[in-house]
C-alpha cells in the first residue's frame, strides 16, 4: 500500500479534470416538465370546454347556485357532518380502548359493535332508527316518564344516531392503529411518573395518535360530508336532497347536481385545509424519535 | 257525522300527511319559492279544512311512506299513490284520482317511432319504484310477442326524471310515465316529447291509512264527497290539467 | 432503619424464557448500586420489576418497607388494582436507555405534567420547582423546546429531571449513556454523580465501569437472570471471584 | 450511609414480612367482569326478543334470503367490490407516488385529482359517467373507429369507473401515508444497493408500507360493499338495489333490507378474517426497530 | 494509479448552515481512512457526499477516476439523471450506524436483494455468492432470520455482507458501532480488520479510537465542516497538533 500524499486544501498535484472543481454547478432545467404541464393542460382545456358547449345549461347553475333550498341544505349537511362526526369520534375512541381493555367483556362488546355497524349497509341503520316505533313503540322509563318514538326520532335525530354510530365503528379503527403507533416507551414513562392507563391515554398517547389518525379521519370527514346525502331517505333535508327535489320540478338533473357538486368542492376544500392546519398543529414536537442519520442537534426531525 | 274527524285528530288540531315532491304535477316543490304544490297538496289542504283541522305536510321518502303510516309518524299519505292489491296488506285506501300509463318518446326519435306499436324490440323504461315496469312487460307480451314480434326491453330507472335523462342520451327510445304528469313536463320543456298512444293502462290513486284507523278513512271519504260535491275537487283538478284523471265517485280498495 | 428495597427470590418467565431465576437483593437507604452484565442477563428486567412495570411470578419485592404489586390475604398474594399500582409507583422514579420524553410536550411541560396531573399541585408551584430542577442540570434554556430539538445528552438530563420532579425516593436508570455520542456522555454522569453525592437512593443499569468504581456502593454482576456476584466495585471490578464476571469484564473494558 | 448487608440467597436477617416471599400469588378473579358480562348478554337478549316480536315478519325474511335476485344481485355486489377496488387501489398507488413526485407537474395534476374526486359526491360522478353521451355522443378515434358512447357507458362500466376513480383519490391519501410511516433509512439503503427510485419504491418502501395501509383500505373495502349501493340509481343491480325492486313490489321494505344486511354481514365476516390473514402476512419482519428497552434478540419485537 | 477517490473544495449546505465548508482529500486505493470529530462536524454529511445520498453544492468528487453526480459541458456542470447517479453508486457500499437492514426481507433476501434487482444476476449464483459472504461474517445459520430477530452487532455484520454483496470498490462506514452494546461491538471490528487486511478501501466514520490506532493508514479529523488535522494514527491521535484536536480527544478517550 503505498502512503497517501495529504492533499493540500485547494487542489491535489495538477490532475487535468481536477481543474473542473471550481466550476458553476448548473440546477437542472427540466423542459419535459414544462411540456408535460402544456400537454395536461392543453387536455384539461378541451374537456372543459366540451362540458361548457355540453347540453348544460350554465345559466340555471347560477341561478340556483345561492337559491334559498341549495343553501337551507347546505346548513343541514355542514351541521349533520359535525355533529354526527363529533359523536362518531367519541365513539370510535371509546370502543378502541374498550377493543384495547385487559377486560375480555368490553373487548368483546367492542368487536360486535364494530363488526356490526361496519358490516350492515347505513341506509338500514338510519331506517332501523328512524323506524324504531316498529320495535319500540314508546321509550323512556316505563311509568316514570315516557315519549311517543316517533316524536323523540325525528329526521334529525335518526340521522345524527344512524351517522355517528355507523362512523364510530369505523373510527374505532383507526384509533386503534392510532394508539398502536404511538412508541410503546411513552406508556411507559408515563406509567413511571405515576399515572394510571386512562391518565396515560388522555395524556400522553392520544395527543400523540392524533398524527397518524387525522389523515385516515380526514378522509371520513369528507366522506361523511357526502354521506349525509343517504339520509335523504328519511326526509333529513340536506343539500343533495333539496338539489333533487329542484330537479323533480324543473327537470334541469345534471344543472342542479352541478350546483351541488360547487358546493360540495367548497366545503371539502375548506376541510382540507383545516385538515392540514390540525396535522401541523398535531406535528409539533415531531416524532419521538430522530431520524435515522440525522445530527443529534434534530434540527430537521 | 261521517265527515267528523276522530277524537286523537281533533284533540291534535292536525291531520300529519305525507307527501314526496318528486311528483309534479300533484305534489312537488315551486322551484321559485321553494314552497310544496300541487294537486294533492291543494286537495289535502281542503280535506283538512273540511275535518275542521289544520294539514301538517311531511316530506319523506316514497318507501317510507307505508312504514311511516304504520310506526304513527303520519296520519296519511298523499303522494299520487297507486292503490294496489299488495299494498292493501297493510292499509286501506281511500280512491280519489284515476291514473294511466303513458309511453312517449323524445322528437329526434319521433320518425322512427309513431306509435306503440313501434315500440316492440326496443328499450322502454320507467321508475322502478312504481308497477309500470311490470305493466310494460305485461304490454309486451299481449301486443309484441303475441303477436310474433321481438319484446321490449324493459329497464327500471331509478325515477320517471332519470328514464327521461335515459331517453335523451337515447340509451332508451321510450318511456312510460303517467298520464296526469306528462302533460306538466311538455309545457316545461317544449318540443322534445311527444306521447304514443293513449294510456295503455287505467289505475286508481288513492289515500292509504292504516288498518286500525277505520274513522279516520271514513272521515276523509266523506270529506272527499263533500268536496266533490260543492265542485273545489273539479276546481282543483281544472287548475292542475287534470280533468281527464277525475274518479267519481270516492271508492274504497277498488285499486286493481 | 428498613432497607429502601427488598427483593427475594424474585423470578419472571417471559413464556418458556426464565428472565429472572431467583434474584435477592438489598438496597439501604442512600446507597448507589450498579447493576452490570450481559445482553439479555435480566437487568432491564429486574429494574422493570421493581417498578411494577412487569408484574412478577414468584418471590417478593418491598419498597420502603411496603410490599409492591400484592396485598396479603391469609396465605396468598392477590394482584393489586392499577390505581393503587400507580400510587406505588411514585416511590420510585425511572430513566430509561431511550429518555422516551413526551414528545408532543416541551421541556417544562415534560417536567410539570406528573406533578399537575398526577400529584395534582398548583401549576404555578410545579413550574416553579421545575425551573429550579432545569438549573439543576443545566437547561434552563431550553424550557420552551421540544425534545426533539435536543440532543441525546440533554434529553437524557431532562429526562432525570422528570423523574426528580415526583420527589421519588428512588432512582432507577436503565443503561442511561449507552445510546449517547461519547462527547454527551460527561453531563448526563456529572448530574446523576451529583444525585448520588446528595443522598439519593440509586440502582443503576450501565456499561460505564468508570462511572461504577467511582459513585457505586456496590456493583452487581447479573448472569441469565441470576445473581452471580456482587461487591465494592474495586473488588468486583478489579479482582473478581467468578470466571463469567472476569470474562465479561475482561471484555467490555477496552 | 450504612454499608449494606450483603443479602444471601435464600432470604434476609430474619424480617418477619419477608416471610411472606414464598406464598402462592394468586390470579386475579374479576367477578364484575362476569356481572358485566351477564349485563351485557341481558341487554342484547331484549333487543333481540323486541326485533323478534316487533313488526317484522320472519317468515318473509327467511323466504326471500336465497331468493335468486337477492343471489345474483350478492355476485354482482361482490364483483363490483373486487373490481372497483383494484382500479382504486392502483391509482391511489399511482397517484400517492405523483403526488410526492419531484416533479412539480405530476405533483400538482395528482393534487386535483385528490381534491376534484373527494370533493364531488359519487353520485354525480356516476352520473356524469353515465350520462357522457350529453357531452361526449361519441367517443374513440375520429374517422378510424367511433362507438356510441351509451354503448361504452353500461351501467357496469361506469359504475366501475366512477367508484374506481372515486376510490383513488381517497386510496392516494391512505398510501401517501403509508409511504411517509417508512422508515427513511430503508429508501437510503436501498440506494445504496444502486436501486432507482421507482424500483426502491416497488421492492422496498411498498411493501414495508402495506402494515400501514391495510387497516384503513380494509376500512375502505368493507365501506365499498356498501357504497356499490349508490351504482343503483345508474342501474346496476346489486343486492339492495333487487331487493328494494323486491319491496317496491311488495312493500315488505324492513324485512327485505334485514335479508340485504345478513349478506352484507356474511361479505363484510369474511373480509375482516381476510383482512387480519393479510396483516399477518405483512407484520413479517416486524418493525424496523426494536422496541424500546427490548433486549437485543429482538424476540418480542 | 489514479486516487480512489478525490474530493475537492467539497461544498454542503442545509439552509444557512454550512455542513460542508470546503472538504478537500484524497484516499489511494487499499487505504483505510478513520474519520474523526464531535458531533455535527460534518463527518455523516461528507460520507453521504461521496455516496451521493446528498448533492453537493461547491467543488467536486471523483470516484475511480470518475466525476461523480455531474457531466461537464464547456464551463458547466450538469447534473446527472437518477439512473446514472445509481449506476455510479454501484462503485461504492455504505454501512449506516442504525444498519437500515430490509426489514421484511429474511437476512438471506437482504444480501440477495441488490445482486438479482439491480445487477439482473441469476438467481442461484447470487445465493452462492450470499452464503460464502455468510460464512465469512459468521452467520451462516440465520439466513433465514428476519432482522428484527437479530441482535445489533449480527444485524451490523450482516449489513457489510449486503454491502460486499454489490462487489463495490470502496466501502464507507458511518459509525458501524456505535449503536451496539459493547460486548457486541468486537465481531463487528473484527470483520472490519478482515476486510482491511483484504485489500478494501474503506472510509470509516468512527469513534472507535483504538480501531482507528490498530487498523487506519490515516486519521482525519474534522470539525465545523472542515478538514482540521489528518495523519497517520500513532501521531495524531497521540501528539495532535491543534488545540481543537487535543480538546476531542481528551474528552472521548475515558
Ligand atoms: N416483554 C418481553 N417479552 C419476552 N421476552 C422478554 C421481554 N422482555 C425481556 N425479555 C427477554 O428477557 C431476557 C432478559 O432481558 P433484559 O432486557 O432484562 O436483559 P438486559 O440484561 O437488560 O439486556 P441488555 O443489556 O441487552 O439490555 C432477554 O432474553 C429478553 O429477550
Ligand atoms: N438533511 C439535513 N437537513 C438539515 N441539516 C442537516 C441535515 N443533515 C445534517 N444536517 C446538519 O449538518 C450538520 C452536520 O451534520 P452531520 O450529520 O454530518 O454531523 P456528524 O459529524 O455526522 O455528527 P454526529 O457525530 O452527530 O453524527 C449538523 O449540524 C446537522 O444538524
Ligand atoms: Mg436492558
Ligand atoms: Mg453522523
Amino acid at each position: 500500500m503505498s502512503g497517501p500524499a495529504v492533499a493540500a486544501p485547494g487542489g491535489p498535484a495538477g490532475v487535468s479534470p481536477y481543474e473542473i472543481a471550481h466550476l458553476t454547478h448548473v440546477r437542472p432545467k427540466h423542459y419535459g416538465r414544462w411540456i408535460a404541464a402544456a400537454l395536461v393542460l392543453a387536455a384539461f382545456a378541451a374537456v372543459v370546454k366540451a362540458f361548457v358547449e355540453g347540453q348544460i345549461a350554465w345559466a340555471v347553475v347560477g341561478q340556483f347556485l345561492t337559491a334559498s333550498a341549495i343553501l337551507s341544505g347546505l346548513v343541514n349537511t355542514v351541521a349533520m357532518t359535525v355533529w354526527a362526526m363529533a359523536l362518531g369520534v367519541a365513539l370510535g375512541v371509546l370502543f378502541a380502548i374498550m377493543v384495547m381493555s385487559p377486560n375480555p367483556v368490553l373487548r368483546w362488546l367492542a368487536r360486535f359493535y364494530i363488526w356490526f355497524f361496519r358490516g350492515t349497509p347505513l341506509l338500514l341503520q338510519l331506517l332501523l332508527w328512524f323506524n324504531l316505533a316498529l320495535v319500540f313503540p314508546r321509550i323512556g322509563i316505563p311509568g316514570l316518564i315516557e315519549w311517543r318514538t316517533v316524536d323523540v326520532m325525528t329526521p334529525f335525530m335518526a340521522t345524527l344516531l344512524g351517522l355517528g354510530i355507523n362512523q364510530g365503528a369505523y373510527t374505532a379503527e383507526v384509533v386503534r392503529g392510532g394508539i398502536l403507533s404511538v412508541d410503546p416507551g411513552q406508556t411507559e414513562a408515563a406509567k413511571t411518573i405515576g399515572m394510571t392507563r386512562l391518565t396515560t391515554l388522555r395524556r400522553i398517547v392520544l395527543p400523540q395518535a392524533m398524527r397518524v389518525i387525522i389523515p385516515p379521519v380526514g378522509n371520513e370527514v369528507i366522506s361523511m360530508v357526502k354521506l349525509t346525502s343517504v339520509a335523504s331517505v328519511i326526509q333529513y333535508s340536506e343539500i343533495l336532497r333539496n338539489a333533487q327535489t329542484i330537479y323533480f320540478a324543473n327537470a334541469r338533473v345534471i344543472e342542479l347536481l352541478i350546483v351541488a357538486a360547487i358546493w360540495y368542492l367548497a366545503v371539502v376544500t375548506v376541510l382540507t385545509v383545516g385538515q392540514h392546519l390540525l396535522e401541523r398543529r398535531f406535528a409539533r414536537g415531531g416524532r419521538t424519535q430522530p431520524r435515522p442519520e440525522a445530527g443529534a442537534e434534530g434540527a430537521q426531525a | 257525522a261521517a265527515q267528523t274527524a276522530p277524537d286523537r285528530i281533533k284533540q291534535a288540531g292536525k291531520l300529519v300527511i305525507a307527501t314526496f315532491p318528486n311528483y309534479a304535477p300533484i305534489t312537488y316543490k315551486d322551484p321559485g319559492s321553494n314552497t310544496l304544490t300541487g294537486f294533492d297538496i291543494d286537495l289535502g289542504e281542503a280535506i283538512a279544512k273540511t275535518l275542521g283541522v289544520k294539514a301538517e305536510w311531511q316530506e319523506i321518502a316514497f318507501a317510507q311512506m307505508l312504514p311511516s303510516l304504520q310506526t304513527g309518524r303520519v296520519d296519511m299519505v298523499m303522494a299520487g299513490m297507486s292503490d294496489l292489491p299488495t299494498r292493501r296488506e297493510v292499509a286501506d285506501f281511500v280512491d280519489y284520482m284515476t291514473s294511466g300509463a303513458q309511453f312517449y318518446t323524445i322528437t329526434a326519435l319521433a320518425n322512427e317511432i309513431k306509435s306503440p306499436a313501434d315500440l316492440c324490440g326496443k328499450s322502454v323504461g320507467a321508475s322502478r319504484s312504481t308497477n309500470w315496469p311490470q305493466q310494460i312487460g305485461d304490454w309486451s307480451k299481449a301486443n309484441c310477442e303475441g303477436k310474433g314480434k321481438p319484446a321490449i326491453t324493459v329497464v327500471g330507472t331509478e325515477g320517471s326524471v332519470d328514464a327521461r335523462t335515459q331517453l335523451k342520451t337515447q340509451r332508451l327510445q321510450a318511456a312510460v310515465q303517467g298520464n296526469e304528469t306528462l302533460p306538466y313536463f311538455q309545457k316545461l320543456e317544449p318540443n322534445t316529447y311527444v306521447p304514443l298512444g293513449k294510456a295503455f293502462t287505467q289505475s286508481l290513486v288513492g289515500i292509504p291509512f292504516t288498518k286500525a284507523e277505520g274513522g279516520l278513512r271514513d272521515a276523509v271519504k266523506g270529506a272527499l264527497e263533500k268536496l266533490q260535491a260543492d265542485g273545489t275537487y273539479d276546481q282543483l283538478l281544472a287548475k292542475y290539467g287534470l280533468q281527464d284523471n277525475a274518479l267519481k265517485p270516492i271508492s274504497i280498495n277498488k285499486g286493481e | 432503619m428498613t432497607p429502601m428495597i427488598v427483593a427475594l427470590d424474585v423470578r419472571k418467565t417471559f413464556g418458556p424464557l426464565k428472565a429472572l431465576d431467583g434474584v435477592s437483593l438489598e438496597v439501604a437507604r442512600g446507597e448507589v448500586v450498579c447493576v452490570i452484565g450481559p445482553s439479555g442477563s435480566g437487568k432491564s428486567t429486574f429494574l422493570r420489576c421493581i417498578n411494577q412495570l412487569e408484574r412478577i411470578d414468584g418471590g417478593a419485592i418491598w419498597v420502603n418497607g411496603e410490599l409492591i404489586g400484592y396485598r396479603r390475604e391469609g396465605d396468598r398474594l392477590f394482584p393489586l388494582s392499577d390505581r393503587e399500582v400507580a400510587r406505588q409507583r411514585l416511590a420510585s422514579g425511572m430513566v430509561f436507555q431511550r429518555f422516551n420524553l413526551f414528545a408532543h410536550l416541551t421541556v417544562l411541560q415534560n417536567i410539570i405534567e406528573g406533578p399537575v396531573t398526577v400529584l395534582r399541585r398548583p401549576r404555578p408551584e410545579a413550574v416553579a420547582e421545575a425551573m429550579a430542577l432545569l438549573e439543576r442540570v443545566g437547561l434552563a434554556d431550553k424550557r420552551e423546546s421540544y425534545p426533539a430539538e435536543l440532543s441525546g445528552g440533554q434529553q437524557q438530563r431532562i429526562a432525570i429531571a422528570r423523574a426528580l420532579a415526583m420527589k421519588p425516593e428512588i432512582l432507577l436508570f436503565d443503561e442511561p449513556t449507552s445510546a449517547l455520542d461519547p462527547e454527551l456522555v460527561g453531563d448526563v454522569l456529572a448530574v446523576m454523580r451529583d444525585l448520588a453525592r446528595g443522598g439519593m437512593t440509586m440502582v443503576v443499569v450501565t456499561h460505564e465501569l468508570g462511572f461504577a468504581r467511582e459513585v457505586a456502593n456496590r456493583v452487581v454482576f447479573m448472569d441469565r437472570g441470576r445473581v452471580v456476584e456482587q461487591g465494592p466495585p474495586a473488588t468486583l471490578l478489579s479482582n473478581p471471584s467468578h470466571a463469567r464476571t472476569r470474562e465479561f469484564i475482561a471484555a467490555v473494558l477496552p
